[in-house]
């Protein structure tokens, strides 16, 4: 039996190791963050047939959970600290070539450190626990946005820093009002406290934490900052930005509206945000010439529709946006990894100069074309059973409310469909000779993993649909999440 | 118009607060978290002062990602701050004799001082951050007020930003390998308020403080240097 | 009473101040002071830990890293044109 | 004055909270929104210590004989606000190194005056 801590501490004492190793040589570091992320993976994998029958509390310090901190390793949090140690190996693989400018292995320290917060902030039950691991997310994602140094990165870095503190600082006031009103920050606790309070103070403090987590997960009004940090920043760093960065951010505001807040009134507003968001991304990905910035409107068109997915409310509807989570995450970070090659032997991010480009990097491009097919939704890739049980399960509630968001949904894949048909027309047309070859071995070989898992899901699915259902259950039982945790005396 | 839509929000902001923190009356705190602390803190972890109890023991986790976010702070302003060609200085202006000989005088006494205050961080007030930042401090004035240009060693304040950090991290998996508990406090607790007491507690203020220290030391120089 | 009463009046002062100035230094200088009033504040509501942090952080290092980043880049903030 | 007595530490909070979002609001200087962030930070911190302040009570330290527990304030936000200020640094540090690195490429700490640098 692993203890699931191991997920967060192997990643910081990695991260702590670095400077060591980097004594001996810079290059040792891309090794070790591609073994740690490994290791994580393999706890990840372990993990999960015990997880599957009965959620582990983690009691950090031996203090019973209101006192001490706790994790809750739970198939919902798992779910998220396996696309994040999935997605974060594979990339890592990607990086050993990739990265070549600048301090090496300062980059891959902040890599790892990247990786130990998403996977502290799915796996932790405190929220100042959350904050920390939160603001370790952000501040390391800060960094790596700017680690190019150019003009872009710089400036994308700094509008990304002040938005996202500003959240952060939100969300310290929302754990200073809910520690005022509750006397815990153990979110079993509150959650098993917040009825018997009834104060405006209640929503203030909701609508904080909505806002902080908000900016992470690019929330309609609350995205200004991600087409330029997910377009500026390196090609492996805009993978798992947009892979599983959001995402991490998405399920921090999912787990404060139901299991601590149980705010379930307010999940229509959710879903019309989401729905919101999902069509500003699209059309605004529409216009864009730069192949980078319409992967990142296409980002926040993928958030608005998961957003959506979880807000419907229904444990179906909830499976079908865990569903889309992993299918975004696999996809988005498949295209973004290929056009990362692309650009750099293009040496250039508009669109009209790729032309050709699907001739002479043929892998390349054939896997960027799976996962702009998977992504539109397109049988049988991974993308179609997600938005299939999305569209299902949302027809299935039988309300006009939602039928009217089905259409909406319906008209962003639509609008999908032709922004990617009109990026793949670039690439795949004939021209002229130029001297652009296949990009080296080790970013063939997680973009083809990455290949072979969307085909490998969309033709399979029930592979994973029984852990998306005891994931999706595990959320909506509030009650048996509080017993879990305070139960385990 | 943009001052005053965001003078208006401001406002309104204000006003909603304002009425909504009737709920929370000053000066009278219900915690049941903090009657446990309080009262079991003592006995459960051997340190008279309970902040540094609930910082390293019951919430040492938190502790752990906060000395990770300063690292990480430190290593991403480096990085950014990175340059192909190193250490160009300018001609700065050398300090007064009375500046130099005052900062190698007070230097020794602040480091000593910050020493103290990390190593009796579970008996009195302050700690590992409270006494990495005054050695910090200490580091400052050395900067400012030295005649030769950084008079210390990056690479050592390296090699001790990371083996304190790691150091942490090994403490807390030997709890995870004695008694199954990541940050377990294993070691025996003595009697409260001599200064070999409260178990792991010293030792991850100590290491914390090397850390804070280092870092902080280490963010003040990378900005000074990158010209 | 009266002593917390008139810091925290003179502490909102300051920060407004950090706000109006346009000398940037002026500004960080009056940041620095609500940092040194707020660790006073701290002392008086029974967190001496805190305070001791916020005085040592708050007022002492991170204005000196504030007036290092001024010194690299400018030192008077320009006047605003247009709102 | 028993309204004071009650609110002043919130009136300080939340003024140095909203001072310091009115600010990054409106500047369009880099490093005067980085005080406004500096500003409400500090606001936050206070915040946090006056939600866990009991009337009266004595610091959570037992460093002499005859103290008693449930007349001391609250340890668990002055252990977070511990927390919450090395976090403010070091986002602090980060971006005033960022700020000086856009310096070097725009010349200008002006938002409006650096492309499409606008919110």
């Amino acid at each position: 039996m692993v203890n699931p801590v191991l997920l967060i501490v192997i990643p910081l004492g990695g991260a702590f190791a670095i400077p060591l190793f980097a004594f001996i040589s810079k290059h040792l570091s891309k090794y070790i963050s591609m073994i740690v992320a490994l290791a994580m993976l393999i706890i990840v994998g372990v993990l999960i047939p015990a997880v599957s029958k009965n959620p582990i509390v983690v009691k950090i310090g031996g203090f019973r959970p209101p006192f001490g901190i706790n994790l809750v390793v739970s198939p919902f949090s798992l779910f998220f600290a396996g696309i994040v140690s999935l997605v974060g190996f594979l990339v890592s693989i990607y990086a050993i070539k990739y990265i070549q400018k600048g301090d090496i292995d300062k980059y891959h320290l902040l890599f790892l450190l990247f990786l130990a917060g998403s996977v502290g902030v799915v796996l932790t039950g405190d929220i100042f626990n959350m904050f920390v691991f939160f603001e370790i997310l952000c501040i390391s994602s800060y960094a790596l946005v700017a680690y190019n140094r150019d003009k872009d990165g710089v400036e994308a870095g700094i509008k990304y820093l002040i938005q996202g503190s500003v959240g952060s600082a939100f969300i310290l006031i929302g754990i200073g009002l809910i520690y005022g009103l509750c006397g815990s920050l153990n979110m079993a606790d509150i959650a098993n406290q917040i009825h018997s309070v009834n104060s405006p103070l209640l929503f203030l403090a909701l609508f904080l934490f909505i806002t902080g987590f908000g900016i992470e997960g690019a929330i309609f009004p609350l995205n200004a900052w991600l087409p330029d940090a997910h377009s500026s920043a390196p090609s492996t760093i805009s993978a798992v930005l947009s892979g599983f960065a959001i995402e991490v951010g998405i399920y921090a505001v999912v787990r404060f509206v139901w299991t601590v807040f149980g705010a379930s009134n307010l999940l229509h507003f959710l879903a019309g945000l989401g729905i919101l968001t999902l069509l500003i991304g699209e059309l605004s990905a529409f216009k864009q010439n730069d192949i980078k910035r319409l992967l990142a409107y296409s980002s926040i068109g993928q958030i608005g529709l998961i957003l959506f997915a979880i807000s419907i409310g229904t444990a179906e509807s909830i499976s079908g946006g865990l569903f889309q989570v992993l299918s975004h995450a696999l996809s988005k970070a498949l295209l973004f990894l290929a056009a990362g090659y692309m650009i750099w032997k293009v040496s250039s991010r508009k669109i009209e100069e790729m032309k050709g480009i699907g001739v002479r990097m043929p892998i390349t491009s054939f896997c960027f074309l799976i996962g702009a097919f998977s992504l539109v939704g397109l049988p049988p890739f991974i993308g179609f059973p997600s938005k299939f049980i999305i569209i299902k399960s949302a027809l299935l509630t039988h309300q006009a409310y939602f039928y009217f968001l089905v259409g909406a949904v319906l008209l962003g894949t639509v609008i999908e469909i032709s922004y990617f048909f009109k990026l793949l027309q670039g690439i795949f047309s004939k021209t002229e000779e130029t001297g652009i070859d296949e990009a080296p071995l080790t970013a063939l070989v997680p973009m083809v993993i990455l290949t072979l898992l969307i085909v490998g899901i969309g033709v399979y699915p029930q592979a994973i649909n029984q852990f998306l259902h005891l994931a999706s259950h595990n959320l909506i039982d509030k009650m048996g999440y509080i017993e879990q945790v305070l139960g385990a005396l | 118009m943009r001052k005053a839509v965001s003078f208006i929000l401001v406002v309104i902001i204000a006003i909603g607060i304002g009425l909504s923190l009737q709920e929370v009356p000053f000066g009278k705190t219900k915690s049941e978290v903090r009657k446990y602390c309080l009262e079991k803190g003592i006995e459960q972890t051997g340190a008279t002062n309970i902040v540094t109890s609930v910082v390293v023991n019951y919430r040492g986790f938190d502790t752990l990602g906060e000395v990770t976010v300063l690292f990480l702070a430190a290593i991403g302003l480096s990085a950014i701050l990175y340059r192909e060609k190193e250490g160009e200085r300018k001609n700065r202006r050398r300090s007064s004799l009375i500046l130099y000989t005052g900062c190698k005088f007070l230097f020794p006494l602040i480091l000593l001082f910050g020493a103290y205050i990390f190593i009796h961080g579970h008996l009195t007030p302050g700690g590992g951050f409270q006494g990495g930042a005054i050695v910090a401090s200490g580091f400052l004035l050395v900067i400012l007020g030295s005649r030769s240009w950084w008079g210390f060693n990056r690479s050592k304040m390296k090699i001790t930003e990371s083996l304190s950090g790691l150091i942490f991290v090994v403490v807390g998996l030997l709890g995870l390998l004695y008694g199954g508990h990541f940050l377990l406090n294993y070691l025996p607790k003595g009697i409260p308020n001599e200064l070999f007491s409260a178990g792991i507690i010293p030792i991850i203020y100590i290491a914390i403080g090397f850390k804070v220290g280092s870092e902080i030391t280490g963010i003040i120089d990378d900005m000074i240097r990158s010209g | 009473m009266i002593l917390e009463i008139i810091l925290v009046f003179v502490m909102l002062i300051a920060a407004a101040a950090a706000g109006i100035f346009k000398d940037l230094l002026n500004a960080v200088i009056a940041v620095g002071f609500v940092s040194f009033i707020a660790a006073i504040l701290f002392y008086f509501l029974q967190a001496p830990d805190v305070a001791m942090a916020e005085a040592s952080i708050g007022a002492a290092l991170t204005v000196a890293i504030f007036i290092i980043a001024i010194k690299k880049t400018k030192r008077f903030e320009e006047d605003e044109e247009g709102s | 004055m028993e309204f004071i007595e009650n609110y002043l530490y919130y009136i300080a909070s939340f003024g140095l909270i909203l001072i310091g979002l009115y600010i990054i609001l409106i500047k369009k200087n880099l490093i005067k929104m980085i005080i406004g962030l500096s500003i409400m930070d500090t606001g936050v911190n206070i915040l946090l210590i006056s939600m866990g302040y009991l009337s009266g009570g004595t610091a959570p330290i037992f460093s002499r004989e005859n103290l008693l527990p449930s007349r001391m304030v609250d340890p668990v936000p002055q252990a977070l606000v511990l927390t919450a200020i090395v976090i403010g640094l070091a986002i602090i540090a980060l971006a005033l190194s960022l700020t000086i690195v856009l310096y070097r490429h725009y010349g200008t700490l002006n938002t409006r005056k650096i492309r499409d640098l606008k919110w």
